[in-house]
């Protein structure tokens, strides 16, 4: 690990943020807090790919993630109501369990990282992470993943509107099958 | 010419197609008949074919199409047939169509007839892949095949919960067996690249190869040919598998698919030649196994499962002569029990026949008036067995008892007590059964006939193959000049022994009048017992009374039972009990219950649990990362 | 001071090290939560996380192909998020919880 | 590219077309389209090489449709329309449904020739997600949706793993382009081979395809998923998307990362997960009561046999994966097929609901023992040629894996044997099931698979004397 006092603070107080955030993400009992701290981690990622020139990137997050998904996110809290509710969270056991496993997973991450880091070669250009490069780039080389991200949302929104709507014909009549009385 | 080897598998084929898929609709006759010449078309041929493999030492090959080609590997369907292919040909079609017909009889009335005839055409089929496979990828279709068919048959009649378990015990030794074998093929692919018999029986011939792995190999085909011909410790699916109808005992259950095992050693005696050690473990499982099977034989009181348990033994006796690298005698003896194994089964079948489907040979007795040509045959069969002069049995089994006897002295004398075993335990049958008195229902009685015609001329012509088998290999002092013919026609294959332990004369003939001594005196101490004493074996819950024994102490033979015969039979009894059903079997459905009981296990991992499911793939990846990175 | 300036005293294994804190945090959300959106909101952020790294290698190594990525990534996520909740609102008609610790009707 | 087009397009236009009020059957118009995507497979093999306007769209570092991957598609086209074809008749309701399959199966054929991460992240994804969607498609039913919640959110977390693969695996060689990454993963002498990054971003990359095929200790979703799901899903995720799995596992690891020092790092580990893979399957097989739950514990096997293709030598195992892959899509076929038609009489697939079905129906019969034995790899089926060339080829370098392998066969034979027990071997009268004509025509098609490569695998095999690449 370096030093902490070699690392410059914008990041380091961006980094604690995040974390912070996402901590909280994982603790607090209520959904709809952990919806708006999400959104703040995301807003504090936004703020690391500026700092990484990757202006495109912070941009769409800011849009795609804070706005689109989160906002469904909150919509759906409301629409079930969950808004009011505190969840009820899991014993010590799972507690202790989950930390364990997350803490383990990190060591054997760090563990990997370690002597690769220096590897990494560092060519940074300017201009990556413009709009306009990465448009470039993604209309020419990757056009074909492009359209088949079209595809993946046509296919998603089908199934979502699939799922969703009401079956009129045999709404009223049809009793929910396969449930066993705990 | 060529043509001829695929219509000899074929034909049994068509036959499993058309009985199986019309039968039903044909009546009975026909589709019986139909299912017979099926067979007896294949045995033609086969004569056929043995008789230009009499010109031509170097048998045939016919390639139908390539199987599967893989990288290097290239796997063709193809059949061959040399000398020891033809001998087991003629042994697989002609008892098998003998044992065709006598069903024809045996079976009459039953519901299933033409699934019986199905089953047992497509039997046939399997087992002439097996022997006349040209590669080991061939035999172990046949191999699957017969063992599915043996199945099949097996739960004929029993397709209830009983039978499910006899079935999942044949089912588990079969499998171990066929593990072996096909690790021993995986084996033979990683050594010589090939599994044609050819290439790799010429590349091991060479003796470069890494003897270890020939050694692994044979141990391998040998795990297989455990399981197929019943020897410790997969033998007691055996007994069991006498549940099927007599004739699938006959056919399947002695003269031709136990036998698979020999054949496959002596298919490999290229590669058992570079690994003595495979070779003494045969030796040893197989005397073990012979004088085990021969113990348990003598409390048996159950006529099939007498003659089970007699298979087994001789099967041992097999084994020991290839354990000894005796060949031809190893194949001297499978063609003579075949003959006089299917005639005494056969000859059961028809007394069960005739007694209305008992088996209990504690309710038979005196049948020798009633049915006579069954007497008569099933005496032959007994005398050939026990090793009466000049009868088949009496050859071959000298000839495997003279060759242990160069290889080793100590399995001699414990081959000898177990061919004396099987003198014994063969009269005592014969004479309870077919002698003595009555002991059964009035009703059985006034049922009693003798078989009829396609039932009673198989058995003749077994019991003049019985008699006449020896012919084939006759030793030197009594054949003079013909003597050894088997032992010239499987030279191609087994090849000429290196070291021939050839025995003096003199030797040769104590060692046959040690033999005949011995059934000399079985005969005298059976006949004294079960005929003249009319003594019936016991209830298997009544122990003989010491009381009783005590009353009687000065006879003579009273003592010799109590010195030598009472142990002997208490150790029969007790390795049945003991070994047999507890011992063995209990492994076995431990051995199968222990996956179960995992599995019950295991569901208790999978219980439904989002959280449980998320931690333990999070813990599995710990391990995976962590694992790899720090390995 | 200047983000670009930043970037270039911060290093690599910073980035690296943060995103896998991100990701363990959410990967202990995920097993430490019940409620199936909070644990779908933690596989976003476990994503974020990814995003983060690919673009600072993608930075790093001036190579557009991670950044791109990222974007796809960021489209899947949204394509999942919309299925994803289609399906616990479904669920929640039926069973009027979000709660995964009552599923166990298939187990066994 | 031409059958991907075609099947991308189809299902556009079969999605648009439910949309008007008017009850159209889609279904022969699905099955037609599968045939044409079929058809232009042999042709694409001959020609060996893409007409131009494909390589104006797709750029070579995006997809290759090479004959390995050709092979691929045509497999799974077939698994595909097996799957259509047996359950489309009622099972399919609406145009919508229709068009998820479609899409999924676009997903199945980019994993058959990606040559590019993000082509086989979106790939796996485009996959996955309607798969979702369908294994909840029976909404009003408790089970449908639980299998689809459980799906879904263990499905979502495996992506994130995998994608954390993808990010080390770029972090470690500064690539995403597969035939950049095979040159430069072995890294150069001086670091002493790979870096800790590439090492573990490969496991991780495991980790997420192991997840889609179901191997230990990622296998949890897949019994209760199969089982509650919808049969015809069901078996679309236990044939189609186990297969496209596997080919794209076997791209990945067998060309990005084939360097004898790459190889060396992920195939012990993937080996252990293969025997445990076995293990697992055949053993929770073994408890079980219900077919349907046996069928997704076999298929558990069935990957776990299956990734000894993985780990052997490429060129011998390719087709062995490719005759495994099709003797499991049609017995999978036949005996979800069955279990279907079983399950609409007596309303679950219970080992007794099976009771006296082989004397009843004759014909079902004797196809319910082909595809059993198939399955249990007994000779002369596929199954057996399929599980020999796997065993053959895998035992050169993992001999005790093949001894569990062989070990796991032996354990499956004894839960298809009780499968077989209760359809043949038990008195009661079985309920007489006769298959529609359509039907009929599309077990005819899995029973000659079976029988035909079964009896002469070299149909298949023979044709490694074309080159792949």
């Amino acid at each position: 690990m370096p030093e902490l006092s070699k690392i410059p603070w914008p990041f380091l107080i961006l980094s604690f943020i995040s974390i912070l955030c996402a901590l909280y993400v994982v603790t607090s009992n209520s959904p709809i807090r952990s919806v708006l701290a999400l959104i703040l981690t995301f807003f504090s990622i936004s703020a690391h790919y500026v700092m990484l020139n990757a202006q495109f990137l912070a941009i769409v997050n800011l849009i795609v993630y804070a706005g689109a998904i989160m906002v469904l996110f909150l919509f759906v809290l409301m629409l079930l109501n969950l808004n009011k509710e505190t969840e009820p969270l899991k014993s010590n056991k799972w507690l202790i369990g989950a930390a364990v496993s997350a803490g383990l997973l990190l060591l054997v991450f760090t563990a990997s990282i370690q002597t690769s880091s220096e590897h990494i070669m560092r060519h940074p250009e300017a201009g990556t992470g413009l709009v306009k490069s990465l448009g470039k780039v993604l209309f020419t080389d990757y056009l074909v993943p492009f359209e088949l991200s079209g595809i993946l949302f046509l296919a998603a929104m089908v199934g979502a509107v699939m799922l969703g709507k009401r079956d009129a014909a045999n709404e009223s009549d049809t009793e929910i099958t396969g449930r066993e009385e705990v | 010419m060529m043509q001829n080897l695929a219509l000899i598998i074929l034909s049994p084929l068509a036959g499993f197609l058309i009985t199986g898929l019309i039968g039903k609709r044909l009546p009975e006759k026909v589709t019986g008949w139909l299912g017979s010449l099926a067979v007896l078309v294949s045995f033609v041929l086969s004569i056929s074919v043995f008789n230009q493999i009499a010109a031509n030492p170097a048998g045939m090959h016919q390639k139908l199409f390539t199987f599967l080609s893989v990288g290097s590997l290239q796997i063709d369907f193809a059949l061959q047939a040399d000398r020891l292919t033809a001998l087991m040909m003629l042994v697989v079609t002609g008892i098998g169509f003998l044992i065709h017909v006598y069903s024809i009889a045996y079976m009459h009335g039953d519901a299933g007839f033409y699934k019986f005839f199905a089953y047992l055409n497509l039997f046939v089929f399997n087992m002439l892949v097996l022997i006349m496979g040209a590669n080991f990828l061939m035999l172990f279709f046949g191999w699957e095949g017969v063992g599915l068919c043996s199945y099949l048959l097996i739960g004929f009649w029993y397709e209830n919960a009983e039978y499910g378990k006899a079935a999942r015990k044949a089912f588990v030794m079969n499998r171990i067996g066929d593990l072996g074998l096909l690790l021993g093929l995986f084996l033979i692919i990683f050594e010589f690249g090939s599994l044609d018999y050819h290439t790799v029986f010429e590349a091991a011939a060479r003796g470069d190869h890494n003897l270890g792995v020939i050694t692994a190999i044979c141990i391998l085909l040998f795990v297989g040919a455990m399981g197929k011909s019943a020897q410790i410790p997969l033998y007691t699916w055996l007994p069991d598998a006498m549940a099927g109808p007599t004739p699938v005992s006959a056919l399947i259950h002695a003269a031709t698919m136990v036998t698979a095992g020999i054949y496959l050693v002596v298919r490999c005696n290229t590669l058992y030649h570079f690994a003595p050690v495979a070779q003494e473990l045969i030796l040893y499982v197989g005397i073990a196994t012979s004088i085990l099977a021969a113990l348990i034989g003598l409390k048996q009181n159950d006529i099939k499962k007498v003659l089970a348990y007699s298979t087994v033994s001789q099967l041992g006796l097999m084994f020991v002569a290839l354990g000894c690298g005796a060949y031809t005698a190893a194949m001297f003896h499978l063609t003579t029990h075949a003959f006089f194994k299917a005639l005494l089964f056969l000859g059961s079948g028809s007394v069960i026949h005739g007694m209305g489907g008992e088996q209990d040979i504690r309710r038979m007795g005196a049948l020798k008036a009633s049915m006579p040509l069954t007497f008569w045959t099933f005496l032959i069969g007994t005398l050939a067995i026990a090793g009466f002069p000049f009868m088949s049995g009496f050859f071959s089994k000298d000839e495997i008892l003279a060759e242990v006897f160069v290889h080793n002295k100590v399995v001699w004398a414990l081959a000898v007590g177990s061919a004396l075993l099987t003198s014994i335990y063969m009269l005592r049958l014969f004479f309870v059964t077919f002698l003595g008195s009555f002991r059964g229902t009035d009703e059985q009685k006034h049922h009693l006939h003798e078989s009829p015609w396609m039932m009673t001329v198989p058995l003749a012509i077994l019991a003049i193959l019985s008699i006449g088998g020896g012919l084939l290999n006759l030793p030197e002092i009594v054949g003079g000049g013909m003597a050894h013919t088997l032992k010239h026609w499987l030279e191609p294959v087994t090849g000429k022994p290196a070291g021939e332990h050839a025995i003096s004369h003199g030797t040769e003939l104590a060692l046959m009048g040690v033999a005949v001594a011995m059934l000399l005196g079985a005969w005298l101490y059976t006949r004294n017992k079960y005929q003249s004493k009319g003594v019936v074996p016991e209830a298997d819950e009544a122990q003989e009374g010491t009381g009783r024994l005590l009353s009687h102490k000065f006879y003579v033979d009273e003592v010799y039972d109590a010195a030598i015969v009472q142990p002997v039979n208490t150790t029969g009894e007790i390795l049945y009990e003991q070994a047999d059903r507890k011992g063995i079997d209990r492994i076995v459905n431990a051995l199968g219950n222990l996956w179960v009981w995992l599995g019950g296990l295991y569901k208790k991992v999978q219980n439904g649990n989002l959280e449980y499911y998320l931690i333990f793939m999070v813990a599995g990846l710990i391990l995976i990362v962590g694992f790899n990175l720090f390995r | 001071m200047k983000p670009d300036s930043i970037f270039h005293t911060v290093e690599i294994s910073h980035y690296i090290y943060l995103s896998c804190v991100l990701f363990c945090i959410g990967l202990f959300g995920v097993l430490f939560r019940r409620n199936a959106i909070v644990l779908l909101m933690c596989i976003e952020l476990m994503l974020n996380a990814v995003n983060l790294l690919f673009t600072a290698f993608s930075s790093y190594m001036g190579d557009s192909s991670g950044q791109l990525f990222v974007f796809f990534v960021m489209v899947v996520a949204a394509a999942e998020a919309a299925v994803g909740l289609a399906i616990l609102v479904m669920m929640f008609r039926n069973t009027r919880t979000t709660d995964v610790s009552f599923l166990s009707n298939l187990k066994g | 590219m031409r059958s991907l087009l075609l099947i991308f397009l189809g299902a556009i236009a079969i999605l648009f077309a439910g949309l008007g009020k008017k009850e159209i059957r889609m279904l022969p118009w699905a099955i037609a389209l599968l045939l044409g995507a079929l058809v232009f497979i042999p042709m694409d093999w001959i020609a060996n090489e893409q007409p131009d306007w494909v390589n104006h769209i797709v750029p070579y570092f995006m997809m290759v449709f090479d004959r390995s991957a050709l092979a691929f598609m045509a497999v799974i086209i077939i698994a595909a329309m097996l799957v259509l074809g047996l359950f489309g008749q009622r099972e399919i309701t609406g145009s919508d449904q229709l068009g998820l399959i479609l899409f999924s199966l676009c997903g199945a054929l980019i994993l058959c020739s990606f040559t590019h991460m993000v082509m086989l992240f979106l790939g796996i994804e485009a996959l996955s997600i309607p798969l979702f969607v369908l294994a909840g498609s029976r909404k009003k039913d408790l089970r449908s949706n639980e299998a689809a919640i459980k799906y879904f959110l263990m499905g979502a977390f495996s992506t994130a793993i995998f994608l954390m693969g993808c990010a080390f695996v770029y972090g470690g060689t500064g690539t995403l382009d597969l035939s950049v990454m095979q040159r430069v993963i072995p890294g150069s002498a001086a670091m002493g081979g790979m870096t800790g990054l590439a090492k573990t971003g490969v496991v991780l990359l495991m980790t997420g395809l192991c997840f889609k095929i179901a191997a230990v200790p990622f296998h949890f979703w897949s019994p209760d998923v199969y089982e509650g799901s919808p049969n015809r899903t069901t078996l679309f995720m236990a044939t189609v998307v186990k297969i496209a799995s596997f080919s794209a596992f076997f791209r990945l690891f067998n060309f990005a990362f084939s360097s004898p020092l790459a190889h060396g790092n992920w195939s012990f580990v993937l080996a252990i997960l293969a025997a445990a893979t076995i293990l697992v399957g055949n053993i929770g097989a073994l408890a079980q009561r219900n077919l349907k739950r046996t069928m997704a514990y076999s298929s558990i096997a069935h990957a776990g046999y299956m990734l000894l293709a993985i780990l052997a030598n490429p060129l011998e195992s390719f087709w062995a994966l490719i005759v495994y892959s099709l003797a499991y899509a049609g017995s999978s076929a036949v005996v979800f097929y069955i279990l279907n038609k079983v399950q609409e009489k007596k309303g679950n697939t219970e080992f007794e609901s099976f009771n006296g079905f082989g004397r009843a129906n004759r014909w079902l019969g004797i196809l319910l023992i082909l595809a059993l034995f198939s399955m249990a790899g007994i000779p002369v089926t596929a199954g057996f040629a399929g599980k020999f060339l796997l065993f053959s080829a895998a035992f050169t370098g993992f001999k005790w894996l093949v001894i569990v392998a062989l070990l796991g066969s032996a354990i499956s034979i004894a839960y298809y044997f009780r499968v077989f027990r209760h359809a043949f071997l038990t008195e009661a009268d079985g309920d007489i099931i006769k298959p529609e004509w359509q039907d009929s025509v599309f077990l005819a098609i899995a029973a000659t698979v079976l029988l035909l490569i079964g009896i002469w695998p070299a149909l298949i095999t023979g044709l490694q004397l074309f080159e792949l690449h």
